[in-house]
């Protein structure tokens, strides 16, 4: 594809894209009980952020927004590793995976 | 040295590399190495020095007669340190980490790899199947390493580590069979002489740099050559009996000659190498590296002299009733060292250092063959229990006859050639002296060829189950075998006196080393006395050796009971000879027990006075202090504690509301936080409108 | 004729031309690849192998093909209908999607994208799902079994097969296939020349991403019964296979990009005009090879059985000479047509070399037990992988900045290192593997 | 064209995600945020960042979302298909989440015009070389600690997953 084309539509779009998944996400995160549910949402919300790291970087010419994308990326697979690691050790103790079971973390 | 040296030359700090990497690996990763492997690298690595010796040897050769020193320094080790030596002067003491080169280094480690080599592939042989295979070979090469550094030291310090390292080494190698009591103590007993002998060379090493300004061998020669020591000079006597000190240590000579015997603990082969070849000969070595001093000290030189005949007749009076073949060995090798430090005593330092050399073949030899027959008896060192082998293991009864042979100083083996040097030498200077060695060569013979019969002729004595599976020793061990004999045939050669038409190459090749510029040099110069004395001494000697021979030939083969007789006869010298003079339990008596009664009453003293009331008391003052303070801590301080606690407790309460511990609920309050946030960026957005 | 085409859509017209071709042809090479898998068994086992269908069962895989789509297709009850639909599509789509950047020929290639290496990748990399799916969907433990099995064996493999062509990458310096095969031509040397270690490591890594054996524990028949096919039959299945053979195909076709050369003929570098025209010696060995198969087939054709296989023969014949002729004829066109025919002879040829090597494998080695297939990944080859980029990418800045140049010898001090390596880390596995206990199966 | 696209992708990534959160098998959800994280992928790919695009698809797709099914399988009960998918709070959740996306959307309806960011510039035609470079000089150290991230991450999730801690 062409290098020097200019960006085909004002940024809005890219922007709005964005919200829309990440308000999506939070939804998700918020309102369903299945935690491993809950972790794709956030996955959802982080990629929501990526939307908007890349379409800014394609909008400055530089690739410093996909840069940040990628560590986004990174963090999201190490935070995926942990917690699924954390869900099966949990669901080997205790049989489930609802989150408002999970209750034991307090006083 | 402003022309550039050639290879070899300036390479000669390689020659201890070599074993150093080796024993370091050896002794690091030695565990994991498969035994032919060790060999392998251990005796290829001693293989390659005696390569560069040899190489360093030619090129030296190939120099003129008067610029036969190279000299290497690595780096500096201690930088100049300035300080007022005792005529007030200020010096500056400063050690390199040099390395030196001339004829008498060259021959040294000529010997020393050379010989080093032999018994290294020797011991491949005879060590095949002891465990600790490694240990030993990275021991062996360790020292190796060491005795080079001694001899290719350019300065005393250097030496001083190599001397260290060596005397480490033997300590190592003679506790190798750690496991056996005897051996260790008898390394014990090794390392501690040798620390006497070794506190005596650091006085001296001390009082050399405090009196002359410098350590480096060279400096030294120069300052003395400078003229301010008349000779004689009490100072330059001082030095050299210290140095002394240290070399009768490491040389074993009396008074310090006892560890030597015990040291036959360690496995023969390093009874050959560091107890009969080497190390033990590093301090004739070192006399002789100080000549310019002693030859200052007529004194002192009369002392090494009778000390070393003394020695020499003493240790060999010892060995002509030793049963153990090994300790015979021993004997002879002390009274051996006796007549090198009789020559130097009597200025024939050349003469020694050819003495050293020659023993080194011939008494290797000995103790290897000795080995050779220790292991086809798999293990019996009592020549009582022995006999009639010489059908047996032929290889090593013909190689042991001629190392005997050499060392009783029958014509033209190398021993005679050496011997007689010395004694001529001594016959010039002092007849008394000579008359010791003289003896000393007559009872050398009859011991060991005492030794060679009881061993080899006669009837066997090998007890039955030992008896019927003697067998010849393994082909690495019988080449070095070979070749150390044809080298105690020919090595004497290498001076062939003027008398039988020979030019003393060896001794000529020696000269610039001993040669003092500023002393008249009439030892030196004034040949070897009349033809027809010399050649009238020889015959004595030889008579005496021939006569001794027959001795023995008629006691231990021809009436083997007359010995016993003998016995009975004189039995009270008999005893005090067998029992070495009672030498070990003089010592015991006046310093190890008395060592022992110290020690016993600084521990009683530690334990009741420092212990009880020092410590103990501390302790207990502490305990009693710690109860008051128990006391405030619980009450006072956690009380105060504890109140904080139970009043944030009671305040805490409505935070702990909203900890209910279900996360999403936490996401909630997150959200809720988050629309406060953006709420509040409005107002403030608006608030800027307006 | 480009005048014809609307300029708006003019960049478009080739690739599609392209893509339409491909997957049309694919799914009779896949077929194809099938039968010569069959022969090839045969021959190994001392048999004939197909022969009734056509001559020597040349028409056998149009025979499969027809039976599977008029097969009945059945779903299990408690299969999860939706996945059970999307997973073998999937598992199709991605391995078709993958030859969007494969160049068969220097112009024959749907788009040559810079990161095309890295494309075919993450395209393979979704492959996974449509096994994974259609295991977990069809609701049966053989299934399932099956799924979870080929997915921990291809996430592992990826990782070392992509770290093998890693070690080719540095030494082509670009992402892009198309510059990756001139590289090889520039620096005059087939890659698998310089870095074999790397290829055997790609090579064993793709064989287990194709869950072929002695790899293919997914679909272990003495284990469980087909993996996560067991449930499926007739059309699906039949996606599935398809799905798994174009995988084959790319995964060869990457390796002979990355590591044989790509589209090159042996020997590009070289040339020798035939008696100064400008035909190429080398050119014109697929010409002789078509002839040969032709004149071989004309042969054949009176011997067969049957009159219907007679002519069939006949036609392949026709076929084979009509390509020769193609072949020759390439040779005097203008020099795109000419690279884009022969190149595409040369790619093809490179890659069924490589599938037979697969064969060959398949027939030869027994079936790992999962354990030491995991071991086998983990222990050995992403270790060796590691180490392998190290070493070649510390020669190549060697070369570049210390003005190194001797390519050969430092392809060979790096496959000896890497031997050296190589051994090291199997004597680690194996007492590692004396000192765990085996689990019994 | 690229207009074109970015409609498609942007409508399939919303509606999928969307799927996601509301369907009650989680296989399902699984395989529309997959569906949505490709069609990012190719939002990516229309704003010029191919490796991001493969990055995307290698790592998200290929790596974690493969994580995920796989997790999945192995804690997948039938019984939680039957179970209720929404929690206790999820009206207060719900309002909660509308006002935060009114919110924004207002922000957003705002600054609508502030937002001049005047002409685009030119991308670098060699992405991936560019990233390559971003990367390992201007970015180094953020670089490292990431792997070093990683590296944590890989050895907590060995840890919880074994059988026996």
């Amino acid at each position: 594809m062409p290098g020097a084309s200019v960006l085909p539509m004002p940024i809005d779009n890219y922007l709005l894209l964005s919200l829309a998944l990440f308000s999506i996400g939070v939804v998700g995160v918020l309102t369903r009980r299945n935690v491993i549910v809950m972790l794709m949402s956030i996955e959802l919300i982080l990629n929501a952020v990526n939307i908007n790291l890349v379409a800014f970087s394609r909008y400055w010419g530089s690739v410093d927004g996909q840069i940040f994308a990628i560590f986004i990326i990174t963090d999201a697979a190490a935070e995926a590793a942990v917690a699924l690691g954390i869900i099966l050790a949990f669901f080997r103790n205790r049989e489930t995976v609802l989150a408002d079971e999970m209750d034991m973390l307090k006083w | 040295m402003n022309a550039p040296l050639p290879y070899f030359l300036d390479h000669i700090w390689l020659i201890p590399l070599f074993p150093l990497v080796t024993a370091a690996t050896m002794l690091f990763f030695g565990r994991r190495l498969k035994n032919d492997v060790v060999s392998g690298l251990c005796v290829g690595s001693v293989f390659l020095s005696f390569i560069y010796a040899v190489g360093a040897f030619f090129q030296l050769v190939s120099l003129p007669v008067d610029e036969r020193v190279a000299s290497k320094v690595l780096f500096d080790w201690i930088p100049p340190i300035a300080y007022h030596a005792v005529d007030g002067s200020l010096k500056l003491f400063s050690a390199q980490w040099g390395f030196q080169l001339d004829p008498l280094s060259v021959v040294m480690i000529l010997i020393v790899t050379g010989v080093g080599l032999l018994i290294h592939i020797y011991s491949t042989g005879y060590m095949a199947h002891e465990g600790g295979y490694y240990r030993f070979f990275g021991y062996l090469n360790l020292f190796m390493f060491s005795m080079l550094m001694l001899v290719l030291a350019n300065n005393m310090l250097v030496m001083f580590v190599g001397w260290e390292g060596v005397g480490t080494c033997s300590y190592l190698l003679i506790g190798f069979y750690f496991h056996k009591k005897s051996a260790s103590d008898a390394g014990k007993k090794a390392f501690i002489v040798n620390r006497i002998g070794d506190a005596g060379f650091l006085l001296g090493i001390f009082l050399t740099s405090a009196l002359l300004g410098t350590i480096n061998f060279n400096d030294i020669g120069k300052a003395l050559a400078a003229g301010h020591f008349a000779i004689g000079d009490p100072r330059i006597t001082g030095i050299a009996l210290l140095l002394f000190v240290g070399a009768a240590g490491k040389s074993a000579q009396i008074p310090l000659y006892v560890w030597l015997p015990d040291a036959m603990e360690g496995p023969t082969p390093v009874s050959a190498l560091i107890h009969a070849a080497t190390m033990v000969t590093a301090g004739v070595y070192m006399v002789t590296r100080m000549n310019y001093v002693y030859q200052l000290a007529p004194t002192a030189m009369e002392v090494v002299a009778v000390i070393g005949a003394v020695t020499a007749i003493f240790a060999a009076s010892i060995g002509v009733v030793q049963n153990d073949i090994k300790k015979v060995l021993a004997y002879s090798t002390i009274s051996q060292l006796g007549y090198m430090f009789l020559a130097c005593g009597v200025g024939a330092f050349t003469a020694g250092i050819f003495h050293l050399m020659t023993h080194a073949f011939f008494k290797g030899l000995l103790f290897l063959a000795a080995g050779s027959v220790i292991h086809a008896l798999s293990g019996e060192q009592d020549m009582r229990k022995m006999g009639g082998l010489s059908k047996k293991i032929p290889v090593t009864y013909w190689t042991m006859l001629i190392a005997t042979l050499a060392i009783a100083g029958i014509f033209p083996f190398a021993g005679f050639l050496s011997k007689d040097l010395i004694l001529g030498k001594t016959y010039e200077k002092d007849v008394m002296l000579w008359a010791i060695g003289y003896f000393t060569a007559g009872m050398t013979s009859f011991y060991m060829f005492r030794l060679i019969f009881l061993t080899f002729n006669g009837k066997s004595r090998v007890e039955p189950e030992v008896e019927h599976h003697i067998h010849e020793s393994p082909r690495s061990m019988l080449i070095p075998l070979v070749i150390l004999a044809v080298l105690s045939i020919v090595g004497g050669w290498l001076s062939w006196p003027e008398i039988f038409g020979g030019n003393s190459r060896f001794i000529h090749f020696l000269e610039p080393v001993v040669a003092v510029p500023h002393l008249a040099r009439e030892e030196a110069t004034k040949g070897l006395g009349s033809r027809m004395s010399e050649i009238r001494l020889m015959l004595l000697s030889e008579m005496l050796v021939v006569l001794g021979v027959f001795f023995a030939w008629y006691l231990y083969l021809k009436h083997t009971d007359l010995p016993a007789k003998i016995e009975k006869k004189l039995n009270g010298f008999y005893e005090l000879v067998y029992h070495k003079y009672y030498v070990d339990e003089i010592y015991d008596a006046m310093f190890v027990n008395r060592a022992k009664d110290l020690g016993l009453a600084l521990g009683a003293f530690d334990r009741n006075i420092i212990d009880g009331l020092g410590v103990n008391g501390v302790g207990w003052m502490t305990r009693f202090i710690s109860r008051l303070s128990m006391w405030w801590d619980t009450w006072i301080v956690d009380g105060s504690v504890r109140l904080g606690a139970r009043i944030i407790w009671l305040l805490s309460f409505p935070v702990r509301m909203i900890q209910d511990g279900e996360m999403q609920d936490y996401m909630l309050l997150i959200v809720i936080g988050l629309i406060g946030f953006i709420a509040y960026y409005f107002h403030l957005v608006r608030a800027a409108a307006h | 004729m480009s005048h014809l085409i609307p300029p708006s859509i003019q960049p478009y017209v080739l690739p599609v031309l392209f893509g339409v071709v491909i997957v049309a042809v694919l799914p009779l090479l896949a077929g194809y690849i099938v039968l010569l898998e069959r022969k090839v068994m045969a021959d190994m086992q001392a048999r004939l192998g197909p022969m009734r269908v056509g001559p020597h069962g040349l028409l056998q895989p149009i025979a499969d093909a027809l039976k599977l789509l008029i097969k009945e297709d059945i779903i299990p009850v408690k299969a999860d209908v939706f996945l059970f639909w999307f997973a073998p599509v999937l598992s199709v789509t991605t391995a078709l999607l993958a030859y969007a950047a494969i160049p068969f020929g220097p112009a024959f290639q749907i788009a040559d994208l810079n990161v095309g290496l890295l494309f075919i990748l993450a395209i393979s990399s979704l492959g996974i799902y449509g096994i994974v799916l259609g295991g977990w969907a069809s609701n049966s433990h053989y299934s399932l079994l099956g799924a979870l099995r080929s997915a921990a064996q291809l996430v592992s493999y990826e990782t070392a097969a992509g770290l093998a062509l890693v070690s080719a990458l540095m030494l082509a310096g670009s992402l892009s296939m198309k510059d990756i095969v001139q590289a090889q031509y520039d620096q005059g040397v087939w890659f698998i020349f310089v870095v074999p270690v790397g290829f055997f490591i790609y090579l064993v890594g793709s064989i287990a991403e194709t869950n072929r054996a002695p790899f293919d524990l997914p679909e272990a028949e003495s284990e469980l019964v087909a993996g996560y096919m067991t449930e499926y039959s007739g059309f699906r299945w039949a996606l599935y296979f398809l799905g798994e053979y174009a995988n084959m195909v790319v995964v060869a076709s990457i390796a002979t990009t990355l590591f044989l050369g790509g589209w090159l003929r042996p020997f590009a570098r070289y040339q020798d005009h035939l008696f100064g025209t400008s035909v190429e010696l080398l050119d014109i060995v697929p010409t002789i090879l078509f002839l040969g198969t032709a004149v071989y087939c004309f042969w054949l054709a009176p011997k067969q059985p049957v009159q219907i296989q007679k002519i069939v023969m006949a036609l392949v014949g026709g076929l084979c000479l009509i390509l020769a002729l193609g072949m020759a004829g390439a040779l005097f066109a203008p020099d795109a047509v000419r690279m884009g025919v022969h190149g595409a002879f040369w790619f093809l040829a490179k890659v069924f070399a490589y599938i037979y090597a697969f064969l060959w494998i398949r027939f030869t080695f027994p079936r790992y037990r999962f354990d030491q297939l995991m071991r086998l990944g983990w222990h050995f080859l992403i270790p060796l992988a590691l180490v392998n980029v190290v070493v070649v990418g510390t020669t190549i800045v060697l070369q570049q900045n210390w003005e190194w140049r001797h390519p050969m010898l430092s392809a060979l001090v790096t496959t000896a290192i890497m031997l050296g390596v190589a051994a090291f880390l199997g004597r680690e596995d194996k007492q590692h593997q004396a000192a765990v206990e085996v689990p019994e199966p | 064209m690229t207009t074109v696209l970015f409609y498609l992708f942007a409508l399939l990534a919303v509606a999928s995600a969307i799927l996601m959160v509301t369907r009650r098998n989680i296989i399902h959800s699984a395989v529309f945020l997959i569906t949505t994280l490709l069609a990012t992928a190719g939002i990516f790919l229309q704003l010029e960042a191919e490796f991001l695009f493969v990055v995307q698809i290698i790592l998200y797709v290929g790596g974690i979302m493969v994580l995920f099914v796989f997790v999945i399988m192995l804690v997948n009960l039938d019984v939680s298909l039957h179970l209720i998918q929404f929690n206790r709070q999820k009206y207060v959740a719900g309002v909660l989440a509308f006002v935060l996306t009114a919110q924004l959307l207002v922000a957003f309806w705002v600054g609508r015009g502030s937002l001049n960011l005047g002409e685009a510039r030119a991308m670098d035609p060699k992405n991936t070389e560019a990233v390559g470079q971003a990367l390992f000089q201007r970015y180094m150290l953020p670089f490292e600690i990431a792997s070093i991230l990683l590296l944590v991450a890989m050895i907590g999730a060995v840890v919880m997953a074994k059988r026996r801690v």
